[in-house]
């Protein structure tokens, strides 16, 4: 079996917390690194380490091969039309903040509007809100039902000639749904609007394909995706890279500088100013090789395996709630239980050993339509397994047993 | 013993169940709201002072067990104190809960908050309602911890 | 002796290139890791990886007191009020351009100045340019002189009323040149003009104090401070910071979000949107730590010997030219040698195993001054000595050879 | 012998002190600018051509020795040639100093560039003549690599 010794791959989860052996169900937060992650740093500073592109000597040619290298492994794994169309960037926080600014920001006019979705993360709706308040412009909202699903008839009442972008999560963070994204890029599209997909929550869950999929702009945070920290990706499309402005200054993304004219530089480097995060960069093209060979499908399907024993084992509790219950969803589990705040939850799972993380999930307008304060959220990643949850609803029961 | 006990020691659990003084105060003097956004916890205090001396303290509003028990408690303590005391309970109380040196135990009930320390993610739990308080008795009337 | 057996904290320098010992004279570029920082990267992803300040669980609060345990280290290291002062970026150039754009471009109108100065790198340029063509305003340059200094009396000339901003390097990249930034900075608020200073080629020098040095904003990026790539600081006096607009949206720089009103958070985090580089900054304060334990102002003046030592050797050398010639100097010569062009001298440099840059090093208004296209340039750290330096010689010896 | 001799060989160091065709040309048909803003190369490629032949060739600019070995040695080479020889020509020389395999020496002096390959970030000046070549004969003005 496939995922049967995967836990050996990940050498942070050897360790005891509290006694106990962790058991880590946060990886929506953040995933655990592979040992091949943490030796490519490793080898990349104690080998390799140099500044990238300029440099005429070994350390330089082998660090800027290295880097170009992962973003053809980044091209593949998405299935991109060619590596020209895959920034650096520090995450899906940046990424959204890019193409809030280069894209969206020139083209609006007041009174013009942008949809998002109830679902987004803080960063899918503070970029947006940012450039609407300085063009006097609307930030419009598909709503979700009960299920945690988006309301999607909504959608074509929200489309309108003022509507010039839409930006939507692949798969909502706080949610676990997976999101009809190519219903709602036919949509964008039949009505000449562009859109962007965070796919924060997506790429490390599910396959994708940028050419089918056809999203204008697509984007992922490294770190969860096996990565390190403070490396992320851009996908846009390269007619349209091409026509943007950049977003940061700097060392090169220009071609020539004089103080009269500066000549900005081709795409992709255009939008990467200064010295990059090349060791995460790296260590990225690592962590998507990693999971290449487990293959993606058999992750979807570990994973979704996972997802629904869990998820009749908590039905099972009474006093239990699951907050989200898509038909579709990926590896998220949120849940209350009556009469103990998440924080407590959270706090005793810890004294078991079990890392869940307790609070709003940066998705705020979730919380208030379903008129809670947070939630605890269990999320999933390969090196999971039944035992477990099995551990997860033992806890939870003692937990239950505490405040009654 | 899990490791838990010392946190959510039978005290703060009956306190959190059974919150003392939890209503809303027909006659006060002093006012103020807490609220912890990154947690949603949310405090109101109401005080009705005698001169220098609280004579009536209540609260109302939502959270986990830690800021219930710890805003249930804090209305038990501060009755019939005066502001010097107060502000000395408020200073005590607050090493008690951040500082890494052992703390002298002359915090009576209070005390039982000192496990918080080792969860210094909760530590804004314990403190919210103090911090509420102390804004009521400065006039102010609103205030955020994160 | 501090420095003797200093090479062995750098595993990267055990290596043979081309069949020699690495020589490695490109630390301008980026400073190599001692095992401490490695090993820091290793630990973090080993033992306490999670995301921050939203987390109960142990590994949460571990990663959390980690990360800002390290903002207190370099409060101290550069001597700031408070740790609030201290905001986490990619490097220096995102911190210019978050200076540009957060606090800047808002004060900025129709025909307004800023003043930089010829020898900045692009990073100090562009950014100001973006901001100057956006505003119509106008960017107003410092001259320098033949040895590589400011001219500074044409400062007073430059400044007036509709100076808005100043931003200067501390210390140059392609000349070596230490700024007289006391004075600059003196004349800039004795005019009532905002201040910021470039440092990423200085803090790894210099002491530095910005309580003595009362610049309005400073920053530097961890690669040339001996930490990992990706992670940099921009210091901002609180006050100022208080009072300005973030720069990206979302997670961890927002109190609350409806879609109605968000309320962004206090200082530095406002200025931290998204998961940050945390094993990045955590790596930083390691490095910091470990110079610190070294002591700046021995770094200081040990490299300072080696600068000597260096340029007196390549004087004797009738066809090399040194440019940039200023009195005061930190860890960098740039020269040129009659009729062999910079890159053909690194490559072959790089052959005996020594690496060194060639090319504009991102000043090109500096390679315009001198009507050069290129130079080579070597600069000094602290796991440099003589012996680098007297291979150095020998090799350009051969290389005059070759081509003669 | 030391690794650098494989790129600075005697013929490459030799067209660098001497390079050949180096100047205007008074009459031409063709014309294109190269320039890698990256590290300052500059060439200009002045042609005449007879039809679908190149007639004269000549080329000025300054660079490292390999942009100007390589510009002067293309100057040599492409004279008397037709457009599609020197395209294929090209081809050939670009896959010399870029593939990872081996290729087949019909290149002539070109040949001697192979050794390019091994230093990536030299490459663009090994080519920068030969695009600003193929841009002239398309009848385009400026081109610019890095
Ligand atoms: C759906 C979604 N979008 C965006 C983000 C932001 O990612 P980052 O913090 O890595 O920039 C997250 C991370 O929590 C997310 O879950
Ligand atoms: C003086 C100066 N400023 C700014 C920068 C930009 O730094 P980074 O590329 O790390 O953002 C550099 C780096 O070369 C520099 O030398």
């Amino acid at each position: 079996m496939l995922f049967e010794n995967i836990k050996d791959d990940f050498p942070i989860l050897e360790q005891e917390i509290n006694g106990k052996k962790l058991v880590y169900l946060d990886s929506a937060a953040t995933t655990q690194k592979p040992t091949e992650v943490i030796n490519s740093l490793n080898n990349y500073y104690t080998n390799n380490n140099s500044n990238i592109h300029r440099g005429v000597h070994t350390l330089s040619q082998r660090a800027t091969k290295d880097y170009e290298q992962s973003r053809k492994i980044i091209t593949k794994f998405i299935g991109a039309a060619s590596s020209k169309e895959i920034v650096f960037v520090r995450g899906a926080t940046e990424a959204i903040n890019l193409i809030a600014n280069s894209y969206v920001k020139p083209l609006l006019n007041k009174n013009d509007e942008i949809i998002i979705s109830q679902m987004e993360h803080h960063a899918n709706i503070v970029p947006w809100q940012m450039i609407c308040e300085e063009k006097k412009a609307k930030l419009r909202i598909i709503p979700i039902d009960n299920n945690g699903e988006l309301i999607l008839e909504e959608l074509n009442n929200l489309v309108n000639a003022k509507t010039k972008f839409i930006s939507v999560n692949h798969v909502s963070n706080s949610l676990g749904t997976i999101n009809p994204i190519d219903t709602i890029i036919k949509v964008a599209h039949q009505n000449n609007i562009r859109i962007m997909i965070d796919g924060a929550q997506a790429v490390q869950h599910l396959e994708i394909d940028m050419k089918k999929m056809d999203a204008d702009f697509y984007c992922f945070s490294g770190h969860k995706i096996y990565a390190p920290t403070g490396i992320g990706v851009l996908y846009g499309k390269k007619e349209l890279l091409e026509k943007m402005q950049p977003y940061q200054g700097g060392g090169d993304m220009i071609k020539s500088v004089t103080f009269e004219k500066t000549i900005y530089n081709d795409i992709p480097n255009r939008f990467e100013a200064g010295t990059p995060n090349i060791s995460g960069a790296i260590a990225l093209g690592e962590a998507i090789e990693y999971i290449t060979q487990i293959g993606i499908h058999n992750i979807t399907k570990y994973e979704n395996d996972l997802l629904n024993y869990a998820t009749s084992k908590l039905k099972k509790i009474n006093e239990i709630k699951i907050i989200g219950e898509a038909k579709e969803k990926a590896g998220v589990i949120s849940f209350v239980i009556d009469g103990i705040h998440p924080h407590d939850i959270g706090t005793i799972l810890d004294s078991h050993g079990i890392a869940i993380r307790a609070g709003h999930h940066c998705t705020q307008p979730v919380m208030d339509f379903y008129n809670i304060p947070a939630t605890a959220r269990a999320s999933f990643a390969i090196y999971n397994d039944k035992n477990d949850i099995d551990k997860l609803i033992e806890a939870i029961r003692k937990c239950i047993e505490v405040f009654s | 013993m899990n490791k838990w006990d010392d946190l959510y020691l039978e005290v703060i659990l009956d306190h959190n169940k059974n919150p003392r003084n939890n209503h809303k105060l027909e006659k006060h003097t002093h006012h103020a709201d807490g609220h912890n956004p990154l947690c949603g916890d949310r405090v109101s205090i109401n005080i009705l002072m005698d001169g220098e001396t609280v004579k009536e303290v209540s609260f109302t509003g939502s959270g986990c067990a830690i800021s219930t028990a710890s805003a249930s408690i804090l209305t038990e303590t501060i009755k019939n104190k005066n502001r010097t005391e107060i502000k000395n309970l408020f200073n005590d109380f607050h090493n008690l809960v951040t500082s890494e040196n052992e703390v002298e135990k002359k915090l009576g009930k209070l005390a039982i908050f000192e496990g918080v320390k080792k969860y210094p993610a909760r530590v804004k739990c314990a403190t919210l309602s103090w911090h509420a308080l102390m804004a009521a008795l400065e006039g102010e009337k609103e205030i955020t911890t994160e």
